[in-house]
């Protein structure tokens, strides 16, 4: 047994998104860094939709593409499909501003990607630890200077500690930087299926022209049957993803068993022919932080830093987390290369991290969308009397053939008058507005 | 101051086969490869009786290079030494082929540190054909001990150790000259949560790479397609039944469903002269 | 021509879960479960024992009416149970380092 | 030039192993399928046995009349217990001796054992558990082989492996996978007695001592009615209520590879591609999921009854008839009419 104290100048709390970019980012500048992940290997814990947005990626390694990375097919195709209980509303944009190169997304599978990533920064010198759990913080007189694992004499020291432990951030929790678990209110359950068809099938069934053109689709309305949720559908290479995120307390009450939505999403007229004949991959499940803003954790305190999904660091309304996740991890990076630059690990020195936050987008996007998700939990009605209401009204413009015309518009108007009193409609816009402008 | 030796297999996890359905082939995307659990036990007794006597753990395995994590992993559960057997020209090994690559390795580590006991998990999980131990003890001449349960005691200065193992009929109490070759049941012994310092030196450390050539020149006609007498002259999927006729509890009742089954099940000829008998 | 056919709610279908979890990889830690209900006699009398409803592997079934288990080998760690409980009953732990579910995709 | 069809005699204690009947059986189907090659070529084929043990006369009339044309003998106060190198030894020797064209073993953890050590020594092509045996043409192979038919990668892949330019070519083959013929005891036979000398270096491992195992009793494998548990019990104690069914029905219990690796019972009630292969007259699945592993050890059985709450369980494919309940409830209700419609008759 060897027994000489295990020490690092950077300890990093998770192998994700954003701890094996903080680590990257630390080493890349000379530091001993060591990654901490609880997984049998980095990504094996990870899941999301999901697509990966290439300008983080490449922020962190401009020769991003050069390297092969795992990455399911470009997002040449996104937007919003309203789904009425058994019709859609497709509102899509594709070619124009979405046709760049490289692509701005990329769809990807997290076991695969998060790996890679993770690989990424052991070439940058990162010394990835897997298949270990961090359990507790060490202290030296009040201040952190490590942490403690779950395995036999499994203490690591170091001034720096980046906490990037994921959505059930207990660590964080434990250490006072926040005052309450994941708030049921603020916080969705996303169910996922994973569904094998052939590349060709996909592309006839989507109308894509060929495999290296893809998908990335919010799905509204009927999915999640009138419960605060988003449903989504990404096209990987030859595979369909699948899901549905319900906020928690809707969950709840709603009594609805997860697997059990997401089976009728997948047999909803417009989806199931989709997915003719595939073969179910993987189903998973995970929490979605969608508080943002209200659920924020302190970023830092003395020796401590914390990023991605454990500070809350996702905008739901436009499928951002990832790249948050990796700008946070990056920022937290310098700001621990700037602390070992000054010998200081005081909050005072990686205050530093915040303010550099506060000017991107992550904090500002999240605090221009704090009301959001409140917003989204009083106004139900976006989930499902909205989108079955565009669904209706398309439905008669388009059928309205030989009718006059100005019936057919009083036709429309009462189907949604008749849903929603046409004051309140307004008051639920202006309410969309303010939440999206955030005042 | 022992020194054991285990053999090692790197396995896809059967748990978790997804079969394509043209080729009737395995889908290897996506399939997880795992230390043959057997194997993991077999590492993890090792490492116990390297405790109790000091001394150090080799572990070898003929595989493709990824083979390599799976000595990683006997390493972090104590192992001292990982040797990787791995060349383009083992590809094809059947078990005969296979157990004259392994058998050729231990003699060579045995003629340069000789070895008290020689591992083998009970089987691979992807073959599960049971005969690379064995195969390999034959061809060292040393005494086979298979489905051990229990090691009672190694004894090296009076050369023996008393193995207990399982058979149909109870548990035999094996007394064998060292060294000797055991291949053994899970029960063998639990596995370890590796210390941080273990971990940490096991992902660090890289395993020596031994080729058909190098350091051991292998026989080209015992090796490979060539040094395997059996092939695979077809493979498919099982066929799959049409599902049975089922009655469910829901539409007709708990006694209704009972009772129809009961009704329908001693009419069959052969469960109906058991029921004869019974009453 | 007016579609005016009486549209029904599409129900939810019944699904039994174990099909979704025969596609996931875990490596189960027998010596040492992560989650265990902190007071059995909480759950007998919870009314509505939502656990059964909102765990998305339905890890948490109830034996012969009201004493509920947990099947803690399924758990995919998502966290729900930890903060839906009504009661707050459940002691919630990551399993050991290496082990649970390890997605193969992701 | 005679073409040898051999069957190893496994015996344990002067009782002959039914898989040996078993195969003897088999071996006399593979000479039937080379029917046509024979009339060609004028050559024989035999079917003979192989009986290693020690004082074992009576068994080799036994396996003559289970098909055997002619047994081979080796008979030592060594062999009394069965121990890898000197029965490996015995085995090499007559097989050069008479060179056997195709050499089936039970695949007992005996049989097992010994036909790993002895393929390897012949340097000859060996295929475990194989659950269909037949002779067929093989590319452009003059002589029909043996088309060995086995499950891999768990269960997932039916393979069928020949053994090419190698002789003899083996297999091994788990008991209860075929059925025994019918035993005549009229059969006559050759009994040949070979003198082969166990010699000290072979017995570098012996016995010392031997305990019979409690769970030993449990003959899974010959029994008529297995009532078998899995993980839908939920928990080991539902053990308890299978027992209950199974004594009703004058059976033994069984469980998937899930109960036995989550420790509610011993690895001797397993039934499964790695652990019994049965063929009940009765085999009643309660809260098994019926992965490919446990379909491969069970199917053979005459009526399956398959209790489950999944309607798409997989059991549900081999079984004859399937309830789809909850067993806590279907399993007492079962016994309670059981009692009664055997109350009724008494």
């Amino acid at each position: 047994m060897k027994t000489e104290k295990l020490e690092f100048d950077v300890i990093v709390v998770g192998a994700g998104m954003a701890g094996s970019t903080a680590a990257a980012i630390a080493a890349r500048e000379g530091l001993k860094v060591a990654v901490i992940e609880r997984g049998q290997k980095p990504g094996a814990k990870n899941y999301f939709g999901g697509a990966l947005y290439t300008h983080a990626l490449v922020d962190i390694y401009p020769d991003f593409f050069d390297r092969q990375p795992p990455l399911e097919r470009p997002v040449t195709e996104t937007g919003f499909w309203f789904l009425s209980n058994d019709g859609v509303v497709k509102a899509t944009v594709q070619g124009g501003l979405v046709d760049n190169d490289p692509v701005d997304a990329f769809v990807a599978l997290r076991s695969e990607f998060d790996l890679w990533w993770s690989e990424q920064a052991a070439a940058e010198g990162a010394f990835i630890i897997p298949k270990t759990l961090v359990t507790d913080f060490l202290f030296e007189d009040g201040r952190v200077n490590g942490v403690k694992t779950d395995r036999p004499q499994g203490d690591l020291y170091a001034p720096v500690v980046i906490i990037c432990e994921g959505v059930n951030n207990l660590l964080t929790q434990k250490l006072g930087l926040i005052d309450h678990d994941v708030k049921i209110n603020a916080t969705a359950l996303a169910v996922k299926q994973l569904i094998s068809l052939p590349a060709k099938d996909i592309n006839a069934r989507l109308g894509l022209p060929d495999s290296n053109h893809g998908m990335a689709i919010s799905v509204m309305g009927d999915v999640s049957m009138g419960l605060s949720g988003l449903g989504f559908l990404y096209t990987a290479n030859s595979a369909l993803s699948l899901g549905v995120g319900v906020t928690l307390d809707a969950l709840q009450e709603s009594g609805l068993k997860p697997y059990e939505l997401l089976q009728r999403y997948l047999e909803h007229p417009v989806i199931a022919p989709l997915i003719k004949d595939g073969q179910m991959m993987e189903y998973g499940a995970h929490l979605i932080p969608e508080g943002g803003w209200t659920t924020m954790p302190r970023l830092y305190t003395d020796g401590v830093l914390v990023a991605g999904d454990a500070a809350s660091m996702v905008n739901a309304l436009h499928w951002e987390g990832t790249n948050m996740a990796i700008t946070a991890g990056k920022q937290a990076g310098l700001a621990a290369v700037e602390a070992h630059k000054k010998g200081d690990f005081s909050a005072k020195t990686l205050s530093v991290y915040q303010d550099r936050l506060s000017e991107l987008f992550v904090l500002k996007d999240l605090k221009q969308y704090r009301k959001m998700s409140a917003f989204l939990k009083n106004h139900p009605n976006f989930m499902d009397i909205y989108p079955t209401f565009l669904n209706d009204a398309l439905g008669m413009f388009f059928t309205g053939f030989g009718k006059p015309k100005g019936d057919l518009y009083k036709k429309i108007f009462r189907s949604l008058t008749s849903r929603r009193p046409l004051l309140k409609a307004v008051g639920d816009l202006v309410a969309l507005g303010r939440a999206v402008i955030g005042i | 101051m022992i020194h054991l030796l285990v053999s090692v297999k790197q396995v896809p996890d059967t748990t978790n086969i997804r079969i394509d359905p043209e080729t009737g082939s395995m889908i290897r995307k996506g399939v997880p490869a795992i230390l043959n659990p057997y194997d993991a036990h077999a590492v993890a007794s090792a490492a116990e009786w390297k405790r109790k006597l000091g001394g150090k753990i080799t572990v070898i395995t003929m595989g493709p290079p990824a083979a390599e994590e799976a000595l990683q992993e006997c390493i972090e559960m104590g192992a001292d030494r990982g040797i990787l057997i791995s060349d383009r020209a083992f590809a094809g090994s059947d078990t005969l082929a296979t157990s004259y690559v392994l058998a050729e390795a231990i003699r060579k580590i045995h003629e340069e540190d000789p070895i008290d006991m020689i591992f083998f998990g009970k089987q691979a999980i992807d073959g599960d054909t049971a005969q690379v131990g064995p195969g390999a003890a034959i061809r060292l001449g040393m005494p086979l001990i298979t489905y051990a349960v229990d090691i009672q005691e190694i004894n090296k200065e009076e050369g023996f150790a008393l193995i207990e193992r399982k058979t149909e009929s109870g548990r035999e109490i094996i007394k064998t000259t060292l060294p000797a070759v055991l291949t053994t049941e899970k029960s063998i012994a639990e596995i370890p949560y590796a210390a941080l310092p273990d971990l940490i030196y096991s992902l660090k450390y890289k395993p020596e790479n031994w080729s058909a050539e190098e350091p051991l020149m292998y026989d080209i006609n015992q090796i490979g397609l060539n040094g395997s007498p059996t092939m695979v002259a077809k493979s498919g999927s099982p066929e799959a039944h049409e599902p049975a006729e089922t009655i469910s509890v829901e539409e007709e009742g708990i006694a209704g469903v009972v009772e129809n089954t009961l009704n329908k099940m001693l009419s069959n000829i052969s469960v109906a002269s058991l029921w004869e008998e019974l009453k | 021509m007016d579609k005016n056919k009486q549209v029904q709610k599409r129900e939810v279908p019944k699904v039994f879960v174990d099909d979704m979890l025969m596609s996931l990889k875990y490596f189960t830690d027998e010596q040492e479960p992560h989650l265990a209900i902190i007071d059995p006699e909480v759950c007998i009398a919870c009314k509505d024992q939502p656990c059964i409803d909102f765990c998305p592997v339905g890890a948490y079934r109830a034996q012969d009416g009201r004493t509920v288990q947990i099947a803690v080998q399924s758990c995919v760690e998502c966290g729900t149970c930890r903060v839906l409980c009504p009661y707050l009953n459940i002691s919630w732990k990551n399993p050991r380092g290496g082990f649970g579910v390890a997605y193969k995709f992701g | 030039m005679t073409r040898r069809f051999w069957v190893f005699i496994e015996q344990n204690k002067g009782q002959m192993h039914p898989v040996a009947s078993e195969l003897l059986g088999v071996a006399n189907c593979l000479v039937s399928e080379i029917a046509d090659e024979l009339e060609k070529t004028g050559e024989e084929a035999v079917v003979e046995g192989i009986l290693v043990g020690h004082q074992v006369e009576d068994l080799a009339q036994e396996a003559i009349q289970f098909g055997a044309e002619r047994v081979y003998t080796v008979d030592d106060p060594a062999f009394e217990h069965y121990l890898n190198r000197p029965y490996t030894d015995a085995l090499i020797y007559l097989i050069e001796k008479y060179k056997p064209e195709v050499f089936l073993i039970g695949a007992t953890t005996l049989g097992r054992d010994l036909a790993g050590a002895v393929a390897t020594s012949v340097k000859t092509g060996l295929t475990a558990d194989c659950t269909k045996l037949e002779m067929g043409p093989f590319r452009k192979i003059e002589k029909k082989l043996l088309l060995a038919t086995r499950p891999a990668f768990g269960g997932n892949v039916i393979a069928t492996i020949v053994c090419k330019d190698h002789l003899p070519q083996m297999a091994t083959v788990r008991p209860r996978v075929f059925e025994s013929p019918p035993r005549d005891l009229k059969a006559k036979g050759k009994v040949i007695q070979e003198d082969f000398k166990v010699t000290p270096e072979m017995l570098a491992a012996n016995l010392v001592e031997f305990i019979t195992d409690e769970n030993a009793g449990v003959n899974l494998e010959y029994a008529t009615v297995i009532v078998s548990g899995g993980k839908g019990l939920g928990n080991p104690d539902g053990f308890k209520l299978i027992k209950e069914l199974a004594d009703e029905l004058g059976g033994v219990v069984g469980s998937s590879r899930a109960a036995v690796d989550g420790g509610w019972i011993d690895y001797a009630h397993q039934v499964g591609q790695t652990g019994k292969h049965v063929r009940p007259k009765l085999y009643i699945a309660a809260g098994i999921s019926g992965a490919i592993q446990h379909k491969v050890g069970m199917q053979d059985s005459d009526y399956i009854l398959a209790i489950n709450s999944d309607p798409k369980a997989p059991i549900f494919e081999v079984a004859t008839l399937g309830v789809v309940g909850d067993l806590y409830e279907v399993i007492p209700e079962m016994i309670q009419q059981l009692r009664a419609r055997k109350g009724a008759q008494v």
